[in-house]
């Protein structure tokens, strides 16, 4: 009978949130691909599960198997699209390949069409301009794109929240200092910040990381704060006052539930602001080093290649799938948090 | 006083370098043009970018698109004669042998478009003004300028310095000639979006800055019957529209917007110059084999860094990059790859070294590799399958020559412990594509390859520096190569900040040969110096080199006549002349 | 608030310097500077700094198609030193950063914003160039993306989960996640360009006989010419606003007032838009400065590149990219004051919208 | 004749994620023109839901509605949106129970007003503020002028039910459906309002559904009686018959309880909170600045004005006084959550003006009832949360204990314990008045500040309720300071009284003292409209 309330409560509201079935079924569609996307490895990747040579078996996908173990020249991890190397354990053995057979930055050398290539057998989605396959690209960008995103949104909208629940709540000279600091924090050139960055080494994907963070925080602040100054002179929250409530405990279970629609709302457009923030630094040369599998680089790429219209439509196939998924997984979630059921049929009377 | 000093020479029409210009004193027009096409008509052209100045003195601005239909020059090109400099400005020109001095004298025709004519104090005034403004690229030549006197109303004479480059009578010539009497009462280090006084066939009729500009065929130009312009210059309307986005100006061309593109992506050359216009014939598309020198464009290695000390190390890399599967799935094939440094020129070496080149050559035969003199450096050639094994095979076989040997998966100098990694950099994303294929290459041979993108300024700090490992870059060639050889091979240039060197070289004999070319007295001693410099610089496998097409790829709506022979230096859209009208012409109303 | 006020508003000077001073200490430490920009432009190195975003890095081939007569500019490369300490002198790069810093702030306190380093115009000239452009596509995109998202979202929160509701928010969903560039330039292609339909000019601002037309025919041809760039800027622009919109009335649609408004016999039009959308309106407003901004001074860069456009977006973006720092460092002081400005008017309209609104301390 | 009102087998289902509420069933009634019907009984058995029914206003996805409503010959619950919109405000005013909440917080009086008119007559601009002055006027708000311009928040209780009344009579309706309009006037206004209503029935003929729990104002001004009890009728007679021998069992009851005559007599403690000079001030409503001409400088009100009050442990104090007089916001500055100036002692320390570390060790000790429940709960948290979020953050006992201190509280205010996940929008008004009470109770403070804790009780609940403070009080130790006008409560709970006028404390005393022999005029005036 313990946290009597508090499972009642939830069982509520997971009911509430199940009740909205586009969230319920966007959720469950996104874990799936976010599921799939973990294991991009076993489903799309240049190296063979299983090899079986000379009576002895390899796992090319968690061992380093120089082609010299087949009889070939090289010591390096043996490039298992090379037709020699295929011929070598062909003759003496076999493999058993993942269902797409190239990974994100394979090129498909032995492509006979020109670059960017149409969908075939071989590569489902087509190749992008320079001969590397659209669907790796996809699922394993949809990987990358969705930590980036997704780090990038939470720490940064919870970095916004709580700077701006911390000014609009507190008012006064916090607030006027806060927001000075802020704007001056803006003001800093990003473009400026990467090219110095991108004057000293190629930049990786936790320098991005870290630099788009110095600045994703700033984009709730403005609502959050409005939502703050708002609320924190209605009665309950006296009335949380009177009762003795400490000043998080006001801002953050009192307030900032009755704020949180301006989070939901935008939470989507920030992840997927997130993830195309990396197209436009792709833009610039600044972005992620040119192998990485980022969705932005496809969409760019997508635009030089009208002709090639997978490229395009992939890129933003899967960006609309996972912006409206998200969107469907924001209204259920408000839905839940709702006190009231906000699902009119025909409107009032 | 000065004057009476200099020997008089033979006076002449045009200047030549190979001795005899192809048109005599009184050729009546170029072969390449219609010296009856009719006049008229409008032709439209895009440019991209923008524009913001006329004011040409002026570095600072960017001049607009056709900019120099505006202003006649002394002496005009043939684009069928590249040794060559026709008068135009100057009816005859007087130099003497050693090339000491050049007297220009001013056709009494000549005129500006107010009608006011053209004198040897116009042409004095040009050449202070230029010399004055900051940093403008004449600058570099005018230093070896002596003086220039007006000897006259219609007569100039500019005198050299000692051991001035070879060209330079060239380079005076192509200086256009401005209105003194305009320009003295402006000033002339301000860009200005007022278009100048010009002499041209063309001016100005309207513009909008960043969107359009259009020229207008002057009516009564001076030189209309001049032998240098005979056939030319025959639509009445040129306009330029601006774009910004290179597919929306194709998208533009398509909708008939503009008459005629040139296409420099191989790509969209075959890709989407398709569709019903083209195949109807009312859009016609084809390539012209030019015969312009192509110089070379590739992966420079930067030798003063350790890495690439090692040919060996160069050698294997240039093995590894296979040139022939990137033509191939990239550029259509369509770019055959250069083998020289003056790719497409007759300075590009051949065969076993003989004659001058041998004679060049022959001093530092202790030091030059002896194959040197029979054969020319091959470029290493793949069977362009994309794997590339003969030749990785081969680039494994000279790093472990170098010393190189696989430790965890990377190659590890076996001395110095030192892993083999580098990085390139380029300021464009279409070099990158190319380095994508080129680093997975490498990585099969354990070799760290890093592409690093930057952009311009970047770019070029680090470029003066040589602050790079691998730089994609190239370096353009002239018909006739000059001063600017030096900046490019010269030891000085290696380690001067700035110096083009990219490569880095500082060897004697590519100083003795660099040095040939650049002060070659005739087209003999060019061809065999520079025959010699690119097989010592080809042997020293200083760069992986890339290709360039051999074709201008021109699309142009079919409503245009244009003479049947094609010169080889241009695309001379000068001599075109309109066949069918266009439905909605610009403004005609008021012409 | 009189008193906040004059705070907020005093302390727009020292923001602005902590602005500026932020930017142009950052902005030293990057490699390459208008020196190198110049060089390379004189040495015909130079590539358009858009090239990145427009796809103009196609071109394979940057150097064998110069034609003879021309040839001599590009041959030009290789500057010589003496040369190049002429331009740095040219653009006071012989001066201390310091001092730089500070001739630039007096000439800012003087309401002098300087010039372009590569063209001879003052950035206030150059701004009033690039205004008409930026001025139509920020004006008439916010327009419609306000006049368009707010009542669509308060349409969809009347209807909450009906088929038109999930219908419109999937379109304004797949519009805002199709990129603009794309979407433009598919515009241009399928509306504009020579392969299917030509309804539109797919480039500028007006017609070239624009002065010839009359009045209502400048109107029509400037209108004509604003569809395209204006859908493809305001496409990506409903799907925040709607759903913002729609979720704060529906968080505000249930509660009692709203009743009450129906008891005195409102029709459901009033009552939505005269009670509920008020108080349902913080946060569009406090979301509009960024919006405004945003449109004005970068977001139709793109559109801008596309449709052949001059406006301050791309300025912006290409005195950034050139180095072009009085233009860069004076559209960022006239972005961050306008930008400030916004904020107090933001704050300002907060009070009017929500008299229980105030600034002051929380604990006083 | 036909019947104004006809209700027909009504029945009101609220549908939640796991269970239904059944709030009204199968109810029947008729009003007729003219005539005044009174709607009474139990907290929560559906009176305002059935109000609201009449209305057509419930409507939406949870909500289930049967039965007919016919008004004036016309089915309110089918009827078409014009139709309704025609009606409503218009011939049928509506009284909200809770008029903090069902105000705009956004809108001005005037324009709360002046709308209702604009709607549904062609009134021009100026005979519409006329008309707004005059009905403010008419339900006595003093000084009309300076509140036109009042948003909701800066008005008091009593201030905003008038607001409401206003509203409710400004285009001279046919039915007037009034839900607990006076709970928070004091007696002078409360009987001028009701002889208003009485007096617009007998000359416009309009019929007032009046739902109250006042059963001396039942008598006096309604014609018939309906008794409510667990959403059902169960008495329904005229009002003499219903008094003299109402035969339901509950309306006995209702009839039967009787609050004490006399406080329980207690020890009197240590001084427990003394107010020296304690004033308030206000930015006089109206748009900021630009009011005559003076930009920016807005004229003060005085709310509180140097007020001296002391409270002795052990000693309930109740402050009455006429509405708008400042009671709420002395209550308010002395929890320290208005502004003020003067000094708050309390358990022998100064809090005025402390910082925060001083006033949550306060706060524990001193809890608040406010006036209006319904704005003073967290929309968004349970009635469970809510009353355990207290105990939570003073981290008193375990968990389970607090669980079980939650639960023995709700059953001790009339709830039950499923009503825990339940959120605010969900209960009755009363109900929201026991659970902001309960807030407060369960947390056993020193000094309790309640401000109108029973106004929408019934009278067995305000017995009850009685009981359990005059228990806690003894038990605990708990000292109340009751804000109401409802004298009865005074006399059974209160030792000592207040009695606010303007913004001041003009008398004091024990409470027979006073009660017996009122010293100022205005004091004798306010005990004179009790009987
Ligand atoms: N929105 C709702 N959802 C669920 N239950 C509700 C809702 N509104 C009211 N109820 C329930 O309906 C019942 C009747 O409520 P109603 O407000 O009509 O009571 P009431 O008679 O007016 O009581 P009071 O005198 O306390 O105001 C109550 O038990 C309440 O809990
Ligand atoms: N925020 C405010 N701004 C301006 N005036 C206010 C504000 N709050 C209250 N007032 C005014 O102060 C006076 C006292 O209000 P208060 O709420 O204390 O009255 P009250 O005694 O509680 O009356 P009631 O019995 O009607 O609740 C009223 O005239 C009210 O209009
Ligand atoms: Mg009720
Ligand atoms: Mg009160």
């Amino acid at each position: 009978m313990k946290y009597f309330t508090l499972s009642g409560l939830n069982r509520r509201r997971w009911l509430a949130f199940k009740a909205n079935r586009k969230g319920y079924y966007s959720l469950l569609l996104l874990l799936a691909l976010f599921g799939l996307s973990l294991c991009a490895e076993l489903v799309a990747n240049d190296k063979p599960f299983l090899v079986k040579y000379q009576s002895q078996y390899y796992f090319p996908m968690v061992e380093e198997c120089p082609e010299t173990l087949f009889g070939g020249v090289f010591r390096t991890p043996a490039d298992f699209r090379d037709p020699v190397v295929q011929a070598f354990i062909n003759d003496e053995g076999w493999m058993v390949w993942p269902l797409v057979r190239f990974s994100y930055d394979t090129i498909n050398f032995s492509c006979d069409a020109p670059f960017p290539a149409p969908p075939s057998m071989e590569n489902p989605l087509g190749t992008d301009e320079n001969g590397r396959d659209v669907f790796a690209r996809v699922l394993y960008g949809f990987r990358l794109s969705m930590f980036f995103g997704l780090t990038l949104a939470i720490i940064g909208s919870a970095g916004g929240i709580l700077v701006g629940a911390y000014l609009g709540y507190n008012g006064g000279w916090t607030d006027i200092l806060g927001q000075r600091f802020i704007e001056i924090w803006g003001g800093l050139p990003l473009t400026y910040l990467l090219i110095i960055l991108a004057s000293f080494t190629e930049p990786t994907f936790w320098m991005l990381l870290g630099i788009m963070l110095l600045f994703s925080w700033m984009g709730l602040v403005d609502v959050v704060r409005a939502e703050f100054l708002r609320c924190r002179n209605l009665e309950y929250v006296k009335a949380a006052r009177a009762l003795g409530v400490s000043e998080m405990g006001i801002m953050f279970r009192h307030i900032l539930p009755n704020a949180l629609v301006a989070t939901l709302t935008f939470m989507p457009f920030i992840l997927n602001g997130s993830i195309t923030t990396l197209t436009s630094l792709d833009f610039l040369g600044f972005g992620l080093p040119p192998d990485s599998p980022a969705l932005g680089e496809l969409l760019a790429q997508g635009k030089a290649n009208l002709h090639a219209p997978w490229i395009g439509i992939s890129a933003f196939g899967i960006l609309g799938l996972l912006l409206a998924m998200l969107v469907f997984i924001g209204e259920a979630t408000r839905d839940a948090m709702a006190p009231f059921s906000t699902s009119s049929g025909g409107g009032h009377r | 006083l000065f004057s009476s000093m200099v020997m008089a020479a033979p006076l002449m029409h045009a200047l030549s370098s190979s001795g005899q210009p192809k048109y005599g004193a009184n050729y009546s027009h170029f072969d390449y043009v219609n010296p009856d096409a009719p006049k008229g008509g409008e032709l439209r052209q895009h440019a991209t970018g923008r524009f913001n100045n006329f004011n040409f003195f002026c570095t600072k601005g960017r001049p607009p698109a056709g900019f120099h239909f505006l202003d006649d020059s002394l002496t005009v090109a043939a684009e069928d004669d590249p040794f060559s400099q026709y008068g135009l400005i100057a009816e005859k020109i007087e130099m003497p042998e050693d090339r000491s001095w050049i007297t220009f004298y001013l056709d009494p025709r000549a005129r500006f478009h107010d009608g006011t004519p053209i004198t040897s104090h116009d042409v004095v005034f040009t050449y202070k003004s230029l010399g004055k403004g900051m940093g403008n690229a004449f600058r570099r030549f005018f230093q070896h300028v002596e003086s220039v006197v007006p000897l006259g109303l219609r007569k100039v004479r500019f005198t050299f310095k000692p051991n001035a480059p070879r060209n330079l009578p060239f380079i005076l010539g192509q200086l256009p000639v401005y209105p003194a009497h305009y320009w003295e009462k402006i000033n002339l280090d301000n860009t200005t979006l007022v278009p100048s006084l010009g002499s041209g066939p063309y001016r100005v009729r309207s513009l909008k800055p960043g969107r359009e500009i259009v020229y207008e065929r002057v009516e009564d130009y001076w030189a209309k019957d001049h032998p240098a312009r005979r056939g030319q210059f025959n639509f009445d309307i040129i306009r330029y529209d601006y774009f910004r986005d290179s597919t929306v100006a194709l998208e533009a061309f398509k909708a008939g917007l503009y008459d005629v593109r040139q296409e420099h992506s191989a790509k969209v050359w075959t890709m989407l110059y398709t569709g019903p216009i083209f195949d109807s014939g009312e859009v016609v598309r084809e390539e012209i084999r030019h015969e312009q020198p192509m110089g070379i464009q590739g992966f420079f290695f930067n030798i003063r860094r350790p890495v690439f000390k090692d040919q060996r190390v160069r050698r294997a890399f240039m093995y590894a990059f296979d040139y022939e599967w990137v033509n191939r799935k990239l550029f259509f094939g369509q770019y055959p790859r250069n083998t020289s440094y003056f790719t497409n020129s007759e300075l590009a070496a051949q065969g076993p070294a003989t004659g001058k080149e041998l004679e060049l050559l022959e001093p530092f035969r202790g030091t030059l590799p002896p194959a040197l003199f029979d054969t020319v450096r091959s470029i290493p050639a793949s069977s362009g399958d994309g794997f590339n094994r003969t030749n990785l095979l081969e680039a494994s076989m000279l790093l472990a020559e170098a010393g190189y040997e696989l430790q965890d998966g990377a190659l590890v100098h076996r001395e110095t412990g030192k892993s083999l990694r580098f990085s390139m950099i380029t300021d464009s994303t279409s070099m990158r594509r190319i380095a994508l294929s080129f680093r997975n290459r490498l990585c099969r041979l354990g070799v760290d390859m890093q592409i690093m993108l930057v952009d311009s300024p970047q770019f070029i700090r680090r470029l003066r520096d040589h602050d790079y490992d691998m730089v994609a870059s190239g370096y353009g060639q002239q018909i006739t190569p000059g001063q600017e050889q030096m900046l490019y091979w010269h030891s000085s240039s290696a380690e001067m900040e700035g110096g083009r060197n990219l490569i880095g070289v500082a060897r004697p004999e590519v100083d003795a040969l660099t040095v040939a070319l650049a002060l070659a007295e005739d087209r003999e001693m060019t061809v065999a110096a520079g025959r010699a410099l690119d097989r010592v610089l080809l042997w020293g496998d200083y760069v992986i080199p890339l290709g360039a097409s051999p074709f201008y790829r021109v699309a142009w709506w079919d409503r245009f006549g244009f003479p049947k022979v094609r010169p080889g230096y241009g695309l001379a859209l000068e001599c075109w002349w309109e066949k069918k009208p266009l439905r909605h012409p610009t403004m005609v109303k008021d012409i | 608030m009189l008193k906040y006020f004059s705070k907020r508003i005093l302390f727009l000077i020292p923001t602005l310097l902590g602005i500026l001073a932020v930017n142009f200490f950052v902005i030293q430490l990057a490699p390459g500077g208008p020196v190198e920009q110049t060089i390379a432009r004189m040495s015909g190195e130079e590539h358009s700094v858009l090239e990145r975003i427009t796809g103009g890095g196609q071109d394979e081939v940057q150097i064998a198609n110069t034609s003879v007569s021309r040839s001599f500019y590009k041959g030009a490369d290789g500057l010589d030193p003496e040369l190049i300490k002429q331009i740095e002198q040219y653009y006071g790069f012989d001066k201390p950063v310091g001092e730089r810093f500070l001739l630039m702030l007096k000439n800012y306190a003087t309401l002098n914003l300087g010039e372009s380093f590569f063209r001879d115009a003052t950035v206030v000239d150059l701004i009033i160039e690039k205004m008409p452009v930026s001025v139509s596509l920020g004006l008439w995109s916010t327009l419609i993306i306000y006049l368009i998202s707010i009542p669509l979202g308060i349409t969809k929160a009347v209807r909450n989960g009906t088929r038109f509701d999930l219908w419109t928010t999937t379109m304004v969903i797949l519009g805002n996640a199709i990129p603009t560039f794309l979407f433009a330039v598919l515009l241009i292609i399928f509306t504009a360009g020579g392969r299917y339909f030509q309804w539109f000019p797919l480039r500028g601002l007006t017609s070239p006989d624009f002065p010839q037309l009359s009045l209502m025919g400048q109107i029509l041809d400037y209108a004509w010419h604003m569809v395209l760039p204006v859908t493809a800027m305001v496409l990506g622009g409903f799907a925040g606003l709607t759903l913002l919109t729609k979720n704060c009335f529906l968080d505000e649609i249930g509660k009692l007032y709203v009743m009450t408004a129906r008891a005195k016999g409102l029709t459901e039009k009033r009552v939505l838009y005269g009670h509920v959308f008020r108080n349902a309106m913080l946060l569009v407003i406090s979301g509009f400065p960024a919006a405004f901004l945003g449109i004005f001074f970068t977001g139709s860069l793109l559109v801008e590149v596309i449709f052949s456009l001059d406006g301050l977006g791309l300025m912006g973006f290409e005195a950034a990219m050139e180095r072009d720092y009085p233009v860069m460092f004076a559209s960022l002081y006239i972005a961050s004051i306008v930008g400030l400005g916004m904020k107090v008017i933001c704050d300002i309209t907060y009070m009017f919208v929500d008299p229980r609104i105030n600034f002051d301390s929380f604990d006083s | 004749m036909n019947p104004l009102l006809e209700i027909r087998n009504l029945s009101v289902s609220f549908i939640g994620q796991s269970q239904e509420i059944k709030a009204v069933r199968n109810l029947d009634f008729t009003l007729q023109k003219g005539k005044c019907l009174a709607l009474v009984g139990e907290s929560g058995s559906g009176k305002s839901v059935t109000a609201q029914a009449v209305m057509g206003l419930l409507s939406g996805s949870g909500i289930r509605t049967r039965g007919t409503v016919t008004l004036g010959g016309m089915d309110m619950l089918s009827a078409s949106c014009e139709t309704l919109r025609s009606i409503r405000g218009n011939r049928v005013g509506m009284i909200f129970q809770e008029p903090q909440s069902a105000l705009n917080p956004l809108h001005c009086v005037e324009k709360q007003i002046a709308e209702v008119l604009a709607v549904h007559t062609r009134m021009s601009k100026s005979e519409i503020r006329r008309r707004v002055l005059e009905l403010l006027e008419l339900v006595r708000i003093p000084d009309p002028e300076s509140k036109l311009k009042a948003y909701p928040h800066q008005l008091s209780g009593g201030q905003r039910q008038r607001v409401m009344i206003a509203m409710a009579l400004a285009n001279k309706p046919d039915l007037l459906i009034a839900d607990e309009p006076t709970t928070s006037l004091d007696m002078t206004v409360q009987a001028r309002i009701l002889d208003l209503l009485s007096s617009l029935r007998r000359e416009l003929g309009m019929a007032v559904l009046l739902i109250t729990h006042d059963l001396q104002t039942v008598r006096k001004h309604s014609d018939f009686v309906a008794v409510m009890c667990g959403g059902k009728v169960v008495e329904f007679a005229p009002t003499a018959t219903l008094f003299a021998h109402g035969k339901h069992e509950y309306t006995r009851i209702l009839l039967d309880t009787a609050l004490p005559k006399a406080a329980p007599e207690t020890k009197r403690g240590a001084c427990l909170l003394e107010t020296r000079g304690l004033t308030v001030d206000f930015k006089q409503p109206g748009r900021m600045g630009l009011r005559e001409g003076k930009l920016w400088i807005t004229p003060k009100f005085r709310a509180v004005d140097g007020v001296d009050v002391t409270v002795h442990a052990g000693r309930n104090l109740a402050i009455v006084g006429e509405s708008g007089s400042g009671k709420s916001t002395f209550a308010g500055a002395v929890l320290g959550l208005v502004q003020s100036t003067g000094k708050i002692v309390f358990a022998g320390r100064n809090i005025a003006g402390q910082g925060k570390s001083v006033m949550v060790s306060v706060r524990r000790r001193m809890q608040p009832v406010f006036q209006d429940p319904f704005a003073s709960l967290n929309p968004r948290m349970t009635i469970g949360q809510i009353i355990m979020e207290g105990l939570n953050v003073h981290k008193v006992g375990t968990m389970t204990e607090r669980e079980t201190l939650v639960r023995t509280m709700l059953r001790e205010v009339g709830l039950s314990k499923d009503m825990m996940d339940r959120y605010p929008h969900e209960f009755s008004g009363g109900q929201r008045q026991r659970v902001a009470v309960a807030r407060a109770l369960v947390m056993r403070p020193q000094l309790m500040i309640l401000d109108e804790p029973t106004s929408a009780l019934d009278k067995p609940l305000q017995m009850q309720m009685v009981e359990l403070l005059a228990r806690l009080g003894k038990t605990h130790g708990v000292t109340y300071i009751f804000i109401t006008h409802d004298f009865s409560l005074v006399r059974s709970l209160c030792h000592e009284v207040v009695v606010f006028r303007e913004g001041r404390a003009i008398e004091h005393g024990s409470v027979p003292a006073v009660f017996a022999a009122p010293q100022e005029a205005y004091t004798r005036e306010l005990l004179a409209s009790v009987v």
